[in-house]
């Protein structure tokens, strides 16, 4: 996920909790004994996080911020690190605090694939990792890692069709504004939102795919070119909330609505993209939840007193759209 | 081997290296058109001509560096094409580029190997060896310097003895020297003479190129003439006079070119009473020792001294372009402030620097612009350059000076090298300096130009001005200065006033003079 | 004026200017060593090598490509383009894994050297041609990025960048083989020499006979090449074709490179000190992440801070030579 | 811009070389609006010329900017951080009114051109790694201050500066023209723009010449810094927020690319105004058709390349030979 946006406090919706929605997705579940490392106390452990991206969007903020919140509340000891979008350097933060005595890490993969060194090193030390946000593919749960926790992408393409089906009442011309490329968010986002079009809303044609690199400028000027050569677009669907907001901009600039003229429909839920549902810029948003701290603290909480734990752990991510964006946008981030 | 004797007539030697109708231009410029020559084994052949004659661009076809528009070249007897300087270099051709073409961050002895590096075992470039043959090459030359040194490191003198170095130890037929003496003293000339004839003794033919007529007198057999691109004459040597050549070569008829003496300088000046420039105890460690010097309006100081004894340091410092440890430079009793250029441009010191290409000109500048450069801020407003007055500047001194371009917006890179000294020579010219300071000012620039330029100074110091001329030709030396500083190992260690400016006076200063080593 | 005293002082001057970078980085060692007892571990910098070795080998064929007096910027697309080739190609056995990445690269080396040495365009516009083309290629064979290839789990290849002999992982072995081997080639073989002439002065080089266009041809497939190594050894290393790494990385290398002492314009430089380099700059991020407490924007401050000091101390290290 | 080659004959293999080279960018325009006039919908509308002169102008300022630089044999890497660092200054110094706060990105523009110029000059640094450091650690200032967030920009003055116009000429592409005619006007009729190229010509030579070279370089670095502030003040305006953490991303390799499509060397001595403008425009048009074709991202990059690579082919120097 690589959502940004404005001015709100990260994390200060009080109801922005995660709530689990499915655990396991097949499979057994973990145990202590299977994974085959020691118990540690959480309240004396060091706790190793390392996140993929620079926290300059209000999605790794509240990801951030989240997990060092519920360590200092555990009383684990954290150690940061950012991979700053390099995968090497995602590797070298990983040893680098094992060589520092982490004894729990939480990892924010910056890819899907590519970690197996780090869950190697772990491996060998001993350490169970808790993934967080991206899904490893190939990686094998309770085995290169614990659990991973966090949203469907593909679903969350898949419900952003299902809204984008409602705000156009099935017909139209779509145009889609996808993230970076080579990122597998991009790629989930992008076939589960098609899957559903093609099964369920075969009205809605997709006339133009572009990047928008999940940046508001960019957003703005692809939409700019797009509107120019395809008159005829109905909608559009951003793969993350920038995008939209630049697309908002860009929409006026040519002289229509948005909102109304051209639907919009995207993914994130920032606290800028509820606003723009409150004014009607945007029609629906589908959120991707950033606070895994407690979540995270919670199941290495149980893991070690016990408990098995499910390979995947699916958080229940909401959707806002104009019905109740103004009661629920206290909890956007 | 002046015109004579043991080269008995040889018009049965072979022919190594002949080129037929020979046509080179660049945009617009027609720099060979047509031109013919023909070089036998054994022979030192003179190439001559004006600047901007097409020597050089001649020498470049030759050597696979351009390709000709038109016209044949065989060599030994076929016909042949150099597509590079790599392939004339393979077939037994080494030549001394005009400017010194070596790589200044490495260092002597790389540079005299460079493309053909001694190997030791798994093809591995033997140093030691490299350093050995460098040093043994070196002194058979009777050149000393140490092959460890960097070559940007030295001054210019001693690069161009490289550069020869490098050539005739390849083992060629044919070598082609262009203006290889042109900032060498006597001393060196005389070395690289002895070189050119032990070439002789192996049949291995030479072209020579140089502005010192006397040298070609000296050293050559045969004689080429270039005049605007054309052939005018080819012979031997022993058939021309001096006054022959330069008649045939600037294409004017015998009497007008008849002058006394050697060079265009006339006799003393009229100085002032005053000294209007006065340096006292210039130093700095490593370069220089302690250096005094003075010069009174309308008095030209010549700088004396062997290679590397300081005197290009020594103007540098004057003009802030080379710091200094200690030291006191007064212009007008008011000292000048140490190791600025800025400051001293505006005490009204300038320097024409020895090195054209690397500290002269702008190279892809036109003309116009390189004669503005210094004067810009005089000649705008708030900023703004005006046109107009660049125009007028720039007029007045093409015409004053002779400058030979096709207009003033010829790149200034285009030009023969003597019209590029007189684009310099006018750069400084149009600040309207107190005291002028040139460092080698006639290197490579042809008979006429150098008569220009040694007339230009005399008039300039008629005009007032403090002059302080370095050269490496003697007589060039001996006849412009009024008074000549000899400089030794980076100290003045002897000052020569009237008679004594002689060259057996300045000799044997060097030879006397300071601490031997 | 003695000339010889000269000569001492200035080659002394260069051997620290030359290895001013393994001054700093064995400064830094100390100063880490005494303030983390997790820093100078075993553990950790041999974790450290293995993550270095990538931009070490990129850096070297940089340092070769910079001594000519050009620039490299494909090398990180050509790194992520040979390390998908090398996962795809797993599947028809090790020599294939590591043959076709290499063979592409070298090819892209090729296409580029002959634009810089046969067409004479800018090495700068050249090689941000290649950046731009290899990382198009890339996602183009990636379906735009989406698809990962995995090498084999039970692949001989894996070896390259997993293995390890006595204790020392393969990456680090084949990085120590290839400067050893690159050191000679700089500073003892004809190549080397032209490198430095050509850097030194193009026109000169060309007017003393060496081989111009073919040198730096040369010199350009060996970067790529090199390049193309780094990505096939990462391949091996992560067991996939991460399609998203390398975004960068010319830069990386060319602050290793320069901070090694080897000057952009051409013309000087040395191996050992790029692996000096290179080291430095892991060295530095490991002890901002033992540090701890920076968020990744100070950490971003922090490293541009370093990089300035670090140049400037290099840069007024060379002009005291002069 | 070209020089005038006297004594070529019109027509001649020669002369028809030369123009190629001199106008070459321009040629490659023209080319690809014939393009897209075939293949792109509704390409000829004032619409769409607006669009893509809008869009141009953040990339054109800093080719401005950076046009100064590699005439001085120089390159700045720093230009994309320069401009969200300056940015980043817009909505904390707003509360003040629109000028203040624009003078105030200005002039964090100025200081960071200060440091630049002044590694490069009086340090002796070299430019690509003397602006690398800044490309590194600018942005991460600039989130520093900006607390890592994107802020929206609700000031009137500026979102009219980003969206209005003045009769049918958005007034960014006004600031854009306005600034385009200063700097050719610099280049070609102030001393300081001609010691400018004489230093990128040759440096050793300059300095003989008594020209203040290390003033000349920072002067150049702060202008090209000013200039990347001044753009990041126009995206900033027209994106209605103030974006540190990708403003101008990779906008260094846009602007070197336009500098050099246009005609300007690398190796300094010589610096085309109208020709970068021209590469600026051709960059732009190029993404246009291939965004408005929906071309994708892969097929886009390799494109691009290839158009670059044969833009600077067509305009090579002549060989010596
Ligand atoms: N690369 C070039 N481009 C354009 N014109 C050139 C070029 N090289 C030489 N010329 C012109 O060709 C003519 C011959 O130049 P060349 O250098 O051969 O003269 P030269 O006889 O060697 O003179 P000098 O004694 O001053 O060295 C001159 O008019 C010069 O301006
Ligand atoms: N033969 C030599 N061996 C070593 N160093 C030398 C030699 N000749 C000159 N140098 C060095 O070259 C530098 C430049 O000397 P400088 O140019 O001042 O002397 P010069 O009298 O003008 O001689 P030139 O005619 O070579 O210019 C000095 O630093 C000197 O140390
Ligand atoms: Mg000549
Ligand atoms: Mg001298």
């Amino acid at each position: 996920a690589n959502p940004e946006g404005g001015g709100a406090d990260p994390g200060a919706g009080s109801g922005g909790q995660q709530v689990t929605r499915t655990q396991d997705a097949g499979g057994p579940g973990c145990a202590l004994g299977q994974y085959g490392v020691d118990k540690v106390d959480l309240t004396k452990a060091v706790v190793g996080f390392s996140q993929s991206e620079k926290e300059a969007n209000p999605f790794r903020i509240a990801e951030t911020a989240s997990i060092t919140a519920e360590a200092k509340k555990v009383g684990a000891r954290l150690i940061t690190t950012n991979a700053n979008s390099d995968l090497g350097k995602q590797i070298s933060d990983i040893q680098s605090m094992l060589a520092q005595g982490a004894q729990l890490l939480i990892v924010a993969p910056l890819n899907s694939e590519g970690l197996e060194p780090a869950l190697r090193a772990a491996r060998e030390k001993k350490v169970p990792v808790i993934t967080v946000d991206r899904k490893l593919s190939s990686a094998a749960p309770c085995k290169d890692y614990l659990t991973f926790i966090g949203s469907d992408f593909v679903d969350q393409g898949r419900r952003a069709g299902e809204a984008m089906s409602k705000v156009t009442g099935g017909n139209g011309k779509v145009a889609i504004l996808l993230g970076s490329s080579g990122n597998n968010v991009t790629t989930d986002r992008t076939s589960g939102f098609k899957d559903y079009l093609k099964a369920s809303a075969p009205g809605l044609q997709i006339v133009a795919e572009q990047t928008g690199d999940f940046a508001r400028e960019k957003g703005q000027q692809v939409t700019e070119q797009l509107l120019q050569a395809n008159p005829g677009i109905t909608a559009i669907y951003a793969q993350n909330d920038e995008m939209a907001l630049g697309a908002v901009t860009a929409v006026r600039s040519a002289g229509k609505k948005p909102g109304t003229d051209i639907k919009i429909v995207s993914v994130d839920g920032t606290r800028n993209a509820v606003e723009g549902i409150i004014a009607g810029d945007l029609n629906a948003v589908i959120e991707s939840n950033p606070r895994f701290g407690p979540l995270a603290f919670q199941t290495a909480q149980k893991f070690y007193a016990g408990e098995t734990i499910a390979p995947t752990v699916i958080i229940q991510d909401k959707s806002y759209d104009s019905a109740n964006a103004k009661a629920e946008v206290a909890n956007a981030y | 081997m002046s015109s004579s004797e043991d080269m008995s007539e040889e018009p049965t030697a072979q022919v190594v290296l002949e080129a037929s109708g020979i046509r080179k231009s660049f945009a617009g410029v027609h720099a060979l058109r047509g031109v013919d020559f023909r070089l036998r084994a054994g022979e030192v052949h003179a190439l001559v001509g004006e600047n901007g004659a097409g020597k050089s661009t001649l020498i470049k076809v030759l050597t696979g560096v351009y390709q000709p528009d038109d016209g044949e070249l065989h060599y030994l007897g076929a016909p042949v094409s150099f597509a590079r300087p790599a392939a004339a270099q393979e077939a037994g051709i080494s030549t001394v580029y005009q400017e010194v073409n070596l790589v200044p961050s490495m260092t002597v002895a790389h540079n005299l190997y460079l493309g053909r590096e001694p190997r030791s075992g798994f093809g591995l470039v033997d140093f030691r060896g490299m350093r050995r043959d460098a040093e043994n090459l070196l002194e058979d030359l009777g050149i000393d310097v140490d092959p460890r040194r960097q070559l940007g490191s030295l001054g210019l003198g001693v690069q161009q003895m490289v550069a020869v170095a490098r050539a005739v130890s390849a083992d060629a037929r044919v070598v082609i020297m262009d203006e290889p003496t042109s900032s060498l003293e006597p001393r060196e000339v005389e070395t690289l003479f002895e070189l050119i004839r032990r070439l002789h003794e192996r049949d291995v033919a030479v072209v020579y190129v140089s502005h010192r007529m006397e040298e070609l007198f000296q050293i050559c057999d045969a004689v080429t003439v270039l005049r605007d691109g054309r052939l005018v004459h080819s012979g031997p040597m022993y058939e021309m006079t001096r006054l022959e050549l330069v008649s045939t070569m600037l294409g004017r008829p015998l009497s007008e070119v008849r002058r006394e003496g050697t060079t265009a300088f006339g006799g003393d000046h009229e100085t002032g009473s005053t000294a209007l420039l006065r340096a006292t105890g210039m130093s700095r460690r490593g370069v220089l020792g302690a250096v005094d010097l003075s010069v009174k309006p309308g008095e030209v100081l010549g700088l004396g001294g062997l290679l590397g004894s300081g005197r290009s340091e020594t103007v540098k410092a004057l003009v802030g372009l080379q710091s200094l440890d200690a030291g006191v430079i007064e212009v007008d009793g008011r000292t000048v402030r140490r190791g600025s250029a800025a400051s001293a441009i505006r005490a009204g010191i300038v320097l024409v620097p020895e090195d054209r290409k690397a500290e002269g000109i702008i190279p892809h500048l036109s003309v116009r612009e390189n004669i503005v450069l210094a004067a810009l801020p005089r000649l705008s407003k708030a900023g703004i350059v005006s046109r107009a007055r660049q125009d007028k500047v720039v007029a007045t001194f093409m015409e004053r000076l002779r400058i030979k371009a096709s207009s003033p917006e010829q790149k200034v890179n285009e030009l023969s090298g003597g019209n590029q000294q007189k684009v310099m020579l006018a750069r400084w010219l149009a600040m309207s300096p107190k005291v002028l300071l040139l460092d080698e000012p006639t290197r490579g620039i042809d008979v006429g130009a150098k008569a220009e330029v040694q007339s230009l100074v005399d008039d300039l110091a008629e005009q007032g001005l403090g002059i302080i001329l370095v050269s490496s030709d003697l007589e060039e030396l001996v006849e412009g200065a009024d008074r000549i500083v000899v400089l030794k190992d980076g100290s003045s260690v002897a000052v020569l006033t009237d008679s004594e400016v002689s060259v057996d006076g300045v000799m044997s200063a060097i030879a006397e003079g300071g601490a031997d080593e | 004026m003695s000339t010889s005293q000269q000569t001492r002082s200035g080659a002394l001057a260069g051997l620290v200017q030359r290895h001013g970078a393994l001054g700093v980085l064995v400064l830094l060692l100390v100063v880490g060593g005494l303030a983390f007892d997790t820093f100078l571990t075993a553990y950790n910098l041999g974790n450290l090598a293995v993550q270095a070795s990538f931009l070490a080998v990129i850096a070297l064929g940089m340092t070769m490509v910079i001594v000519s007096g050009g620039i490299d910027l494909s090398v990180g697309s050509v790194y992520a383009l040979s390390g998908v080739l090398a996962a795809y190609s797993a599947r028809w056995g090790p020599i294939a894994a590591l043959l076709v990445p290499l063979a592409v690269a070298a090819a892209i080396g090729l296409v580029q050297g002959l634009l810089v040495g046969r067409a004479k365009l800018a090495p700068f516009i050249v090689t941000l041609g290649g950046l731009l083309f290899a990382r198009g290629l890339l996602q183009f064979l990636t379906a735009e990025g989406s698809e990962t290839y995995l090498v084999p789990r039970e692949s001989a290849f894996l070896q390259l960048g997993q293995g390890s002999v006595l204790g020392v992982g393969v990456p680090v072995l084949i990085v120590v083989l290839l400067y050893a081997v690159g050191g000679i080639v700089l500073q003892r073989t004809r190549f080397g020499m032209r490198l430095f002439a050509i850097g030194g002065g193009e026109d000169a080089a060309n007017l003393m006979g060496l081989p111009v266009t073919s040198t730096k041809v040369g010199v350009y497939v060996l970067s790529a090449t090199l390049a193309g190594l780094a990505g096939t050894m990462n391949a091996a290393q992560l067991g996939s074709g991460v399609t998203v790494i390398g975004v960068g990385l010319e830069l990386n290398a060319i602050a290793a490179v320069v901070i090694g002492g080897t000057l952009l314009a051409g013309g000087m430089g040395s191996v050992s000190g790029t692996l000096a380099g290179v080291a430095l700059l892991f060295v530095i991020q490991d002890l901002i992440n033992q540090v701890g407490g920076f968020n990744s924007n100070l950490q971003a401050v922090v490293s541009g801070a370093v990089l300035i000091t670090v140049v400037v101390l290099q840069t007024l290290l060379s002009r005291a030579r002069r | 811009m070209s020089e005038v080659t006297a004594g070529i004959r019109p027509g001649s293999r020669a002369h028809l070389v030369g123009l190629a080279r001199d106008y070459g960018v321009y040629v490659a325009l023209g080319l690809l609006v014939v393009v897209n006039l075939a293949i792109t919908p509704n390409f000829l509308s004032v619409d769409n010329l607006r669009t893509q002169a809008v869009q141009v102008v953040p990339v054109l300022v800093v080719a401005l900017g950076m046009a100064l630089v590699i005439g001085t044999k120089g390159v700045d890497l720093s230009v994309g951080s320069v401009m969200a660092l300056a940015t980043a200054m817009l909505p904390m110094y707003l509360g003040y009114g629109p000028v203040v706060a624009v003078v105030i990105c200005l002039a964090v523009g100025a200081a960071a051109g200060l440091l630049n110029g002044s590694l490069v000059a009086f340090i002796g640094v070299q430019p690509i790694v003397a602006t690398l450091a800044l490309l590194v650690g600018g942005r991460g200032l600039a989130l520093v201050i900006s607390g890592g967030q994107l802020r929206e920009v609700r000031n009137p003055e500026i979102r009219e500066l980003g969206a209005g116009s003045a009769f049918g000429v958005p007034y960014t592409v006004l600031v854009a023209v306005v600034l385009v005619v200063l700097v050719s006007l610099l280049v070609s009729r102030t001393t300081f723009g001609r010691q400018l190229v004489a230093v990128g010509g040759n440096p050793r030579a300059a300095e003989f010449a008594g020209l203040p070279v290390k003033r000349v370089l920072l002067g150049v670095y702060v202008l090209c810094a000013v200039l990347a502030a001044i753009a990041g003040v126009l995206a900033t305006a027209r994106l209605t927020a103030s974006d540190p953490s990708r403003l101008g991303e990779l906008i260094e390799l846009s602007a070197i690319t336009a500098v050099v499509v246009g005609g300007t060397p690398l190796s300094g001595g010589r610096v085309r105004v109208l020709g970068t403008v021209a590469g600026a425009v051709l960059m732009q048009l190029i993404t246009a058709t291939l965004i408005k074709n929906d071309v994708p991202a892969s097929v886009a990059q390799m494109a691009q390349a290839l158009i670059i690579v044969a833009a600077v082919l067509v305009q090579r120097e002549r060989n010596a030979s």
